[in-house]
């Protein structure tokens, strides 16, 4: 790697952190479950890798199972994270909404 | 991959972010977390697009199985167990990370010391998050007992397995080709030294070990990020990192405990007992009958669930009286404390999955301005959060934690099983000032009980 | 330049905007002149360009007469702006500040 | 430049946005632009070393004078000519950044046409901001009229200015070295092109211009950054485009007009007459003695500033009124109205050079919903921000903008010079509400009148 890249990668990381923390600080307690989950989601991002690792997995049992146990459980994180974090959100409704739908 | 399909993954950070910021508000948040998923879709696209991959059996099969697992565990789980879910999925995505760096060294194992150093990096966050996030599972959905599991000579224990593994890990990162059994020593030790971490902390704080676990697993995104030079993981891992420690500080903070507290000193191996049984005071019991009666006349009625209403299941009930309450002409609000229950935001959760609106849900710094014009406060299953010595009583252990002041209502109606303590193991003296009445039971059953009572009128 | 730092530029582009909205967007109405007049002093980051160009200027009068009057005009900014802000800022006092200081 | 000084950028950067976060609270602000400063030394100093320079001599000539004459310029000023002080400094920044565009072309005649798009997207916006801000600075001072300059074909000569520019822009793009004469002419056309586009816009909205053309330099220094590959300098363009962008839309939000109608209307041209010949009704006027018998009763008073004060330099007699009142056992606050003066803030900065202690300061969301138990509103100097036509009158130019809502206090004291209009050039129901009361003459005479009535009693 690069000076260059190394730099920029780090500038990267700090504006990263910086609007990370502007970001959430601002989730209000109402939804830090939502946001627990949500982040727990997002986290899943690690499915990028694991496909590229059960894509390129050739012929050895060893690394096939690997691969494939990694996508399967980051898939679980990614999918399950994100459709529970929906169903809670779905449930918060205001006063109005929940009386036009009933 | 080439420069275009890099610039794709701009969008899906932004995306990401996007969706953190419209999390801001109830009324847009369920469009963030959508939007967000839409960049991490875009991420996977991009991804099986982009790179020149042998096979896309494997990956169909592994998606496949995880997506059904995924939607259908999302779906089936009951509200009362979100902590428990989080948990587990938590521990999947820990378990993902092992596994991709295993799967690294397996293909390739003479890797330079620099990403051999990240493997073992990531082989540890990662083991340590799976096993520990399973004991936090056990112990939220009560499949192990949540009581803190302590014996002699624990500490030294763990410090061991630290440097056992900090040597396994030096040896692997300077010559993985040659230690291959090194390797999977460690993947063991990194197993055990998950499940020693936790066993030792008590089941309430367990939402404070799933934020910290997670803000690791941030981390260490951020570090594969540095060493494949991937943005996307750099600034996922950034955010998550961030939504971890913020959290971990606010339940460190609302609780009024450090964080070293919460994670060794065995808080709440005590709790059962508690100081209940030295407790001379006579507390004023009262039937469902006179609670009617009380709530009947009432102007202003604040709600304060806790971890009981949880435990009862007692949010629909809780809803239903608010309703009736309401149609008797009472201004209705639910004051939430930001640790009532057993993770951030569990109360509202609850409640709005019985359909409380959230413009009803007040926070504690709303609610106790107007605590003295409040006819009844009416608390529902929750114990440590209204308890008066936080502010009173510098000796107690949750003295200076920030409370719902219930005991500045004109009545306070307590709904729960006994005069027992709650996850701090502490008395209350709430239940024996003169404008409280113990109302006890089941939460559920007496809000039952209420309901009954009004529609009977 | 390379695609793959174009790509890093333009990913802290998008970073420090973000950064950059929500920051400004807390700050208080009560501040909003010595916002204004202190992001016109970090706007005075041209300086570093001056500096550059002025350092380098050989013995072209008009290429030194260009650099030196880029540098005098840029550092006033600088200057300038950092000092009136940090003059308003210093006004501001609490109550209890201000009695301590009387 | 090497990579270890380059990380020092990010340090600059990072110190940067610490001082913006710093800003959002007025205990921290200074600390915050001390950093900052830092941020911008480090800057120089990274540059000045990391560089192979050919020679500092010019650099030190430059940086001396610069710095005598801003230091010189900041320390004297008085606080009520900060908007075209700011407005000063930022025609310099400007010109700066043309002339560094410029010694870029000059020393290197024959650019590529990337750089030589830039070189230009430099002057033009460099230009622009320098007269601009020469305009508004001469209209603010009062040096200029502020009245907005208008004349037939005013429209299609911009254009006409615009559409030139680019075709020169063009060619010199394409062959800047071929095209020496074609790079003056752009030079001479920028400058009249600034000239051009403030000329026709009203003294009270320099604020606007000079906010939009901060945040135009700020998206050029991003341009730049992105053409030498500077980090800092995209992270800086990026910040100061996201205050001038964000200023600018609350500026328009709080006026209730879109940026167009800002930039194109000439809004303000009819204001010295405006509607108050045809005015039938009465106001009651009162002297400054009946003024001091209400305000001696008064247990709750609310002084709402306008530009008058700042034109009357009334802020010092408000204070010690304010004093007065308050040891005379009234509580005292200062409701600010966000755009009340001519700059966003404008009013607190005169009212902490008094030395009103911040925690005085109320926002116009916060006095408001208290109005009501308002003995006495002051209002002095201002005359739109609280119109209540704003709130009513759905035909006012004003409507739909939030004022500060004066006429809900039991008693309303009215000081300014006239029943004139204000910078809307409309007129205003509240004079003639049974619960106003005029006291005409300069602010600051008025408020000396009271003083000294107070004083004597
Ligand atoms: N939310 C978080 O993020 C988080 C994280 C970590 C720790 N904590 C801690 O958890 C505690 C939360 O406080 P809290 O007031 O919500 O709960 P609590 O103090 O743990 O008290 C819960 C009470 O509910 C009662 N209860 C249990 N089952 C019930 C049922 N079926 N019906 C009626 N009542 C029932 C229990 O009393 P009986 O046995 O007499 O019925 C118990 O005293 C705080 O100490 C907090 O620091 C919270
Ligand atoms: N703050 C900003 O950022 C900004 C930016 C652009 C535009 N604006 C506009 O500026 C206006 C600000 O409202 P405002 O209420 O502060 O001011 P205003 O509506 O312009 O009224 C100022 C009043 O002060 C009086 N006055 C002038 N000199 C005085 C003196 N020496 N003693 C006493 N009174 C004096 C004038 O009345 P007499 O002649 O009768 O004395 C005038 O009516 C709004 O329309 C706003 O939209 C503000």
């Amino acid at each position: 790697m690069s000076a260059e890249t190394a730099v920029l990668l780090t500038f990267i990381f700090m504006l990263a952190v910086v609007a990370g923390f502007e970001l959430i600080a601002k989730v209000p307690s109402t939804l830090h479950t939502p946001l627990m989950s949500g982040s727990n989601a997002i986290s899943g991002i690690t499915l990028v890798g694991a496909l590229l690792a059960a894509g390129s997995a050739g012929d050895d049992t060893l690394a096939i199972v690997l691969g494939t146990l990694a996508v399967t459980l980051a898939t679980i994180n990614v999918v399950g994270g994100y459709l529970v974090t929906d169903r809670m959100l779905d449930m918060f409704r205001k006063k109005k909404e929940r009386e036009e739908d009933s | 991959m080439s420069g275009p399909l890099q610039f794709v993954y701009i969008l899906c950070a932004f995306l990401f972010i996007l969706g953190l910021k419209l999390l801001s508000s109830p009324a847009t948040a369920r469009r963030g977390n959508q939007l967000s998923s839409l960049g991490m879709l875009l991420a996977v696209v991009v991804t099986l697009l982009g790179n020149e991959l042998l096979s896309f059996q494997w990956i169909a099969v592994g998606m496949v199985a995880g997506a059904i697992i995924g939607a259908l565990a999302a779906r089936l789980v009951a509200m009362t167990s979100m902590p428990e879910l989080v948990a587990l999925f938590n521990g999947f995505g820990g378990l993902a990370s092992l596994l991709v760096a295993w799967f690294e060294y397996q293909s390739h194992p003479d890797l330079i010391t620099f990403t051999a150093t990240t493997v073992f990096v990531s082989v540890l966050i990662g083991g340590v998050t799976f096993t520990g996030s399973l004991v936090a599972w056990g112990k939220l959905s009560g499949r192990l007992s949540g009581r803190p599991i302590l014996f002699p000579g624990q500490h030294p224990l763990n410090a061991l397995a630290i440097v056992a593994l900090l040597v396994g890990g030096m040896m692997f990162a300077l010559e993985p080709a040659a230690n291959e059994q090194v390797f999977h020593a460690i993947l063991g030790m990194t197993a055990l030294l998950g499940i020693l971490l936790v066993i030792p902390i008590g089941g309430a704080d367990m939402p404070v070990v799933i934020s910290l676990l997670n803000s690791y697993s941030g981390l260490a995104a951020c570090a594969t990020g540095f060493v494949i030079q991937n943005t996307v993981l750099i600034v996922t891992g950034s955010l998550v990192g961030a939504s971890g420690i913020i959290l971990t500080r606010i339940m460190c903070k609302a609780m009024n405990r450090s964080l070293s507290n919460v994670l060794f000193s065995g808080f709440g191996s005590t709790s059962s007992g508690g100081q209940g049984g030295t407790e001379t005071r006579e507390a004023k019991s009262v039937t469902a009958g006179d609670a009617y009666v009380m709530l009947e006349a009432a102007r202003s009625v604040v709600f304060v669930p806790g971890y009981g209403l949880a435990v009862a299941q007692a949010q629909h009930a809780a809803r239903e009286l608010g309703d009736l309450l309401e149609a008797n002409g009472a201004e209705v609000r639910y004051g939430i404390h930001p640790v009532a229950g057993r993770m951030p935001g569990h109360m509202n959760v609850l409640l709005a999955e019985a359909n409380v609106p959230y413009d009803q849900l007040s926070e504690m710094d709303a609610i106790n301005p107007t605590m003295d014009t409040v006819d009844v406060c009416v608390v529902i299953g929750a114990n440590d959060v209204v308890n008066p010595a936080a502010l009173t009583e510098e000796s107690s252990p949750i003295y200076g934690m920030p409370i719902i002041e219930a005991h500045r209502a004109r009545t306070v109606i307590i709904m729960k099983r006994s005069l027992g303590v709650g996850f701090a193991g502490i008395g209350n003296d709430l239940f024996y000032k003169d404008n409280s009445r113990m109302l006890f039971g089941d939460a559920k059953a007496s809000l039952q009980a209420l309901v009954a009572e009004f529609k009977d009128a």
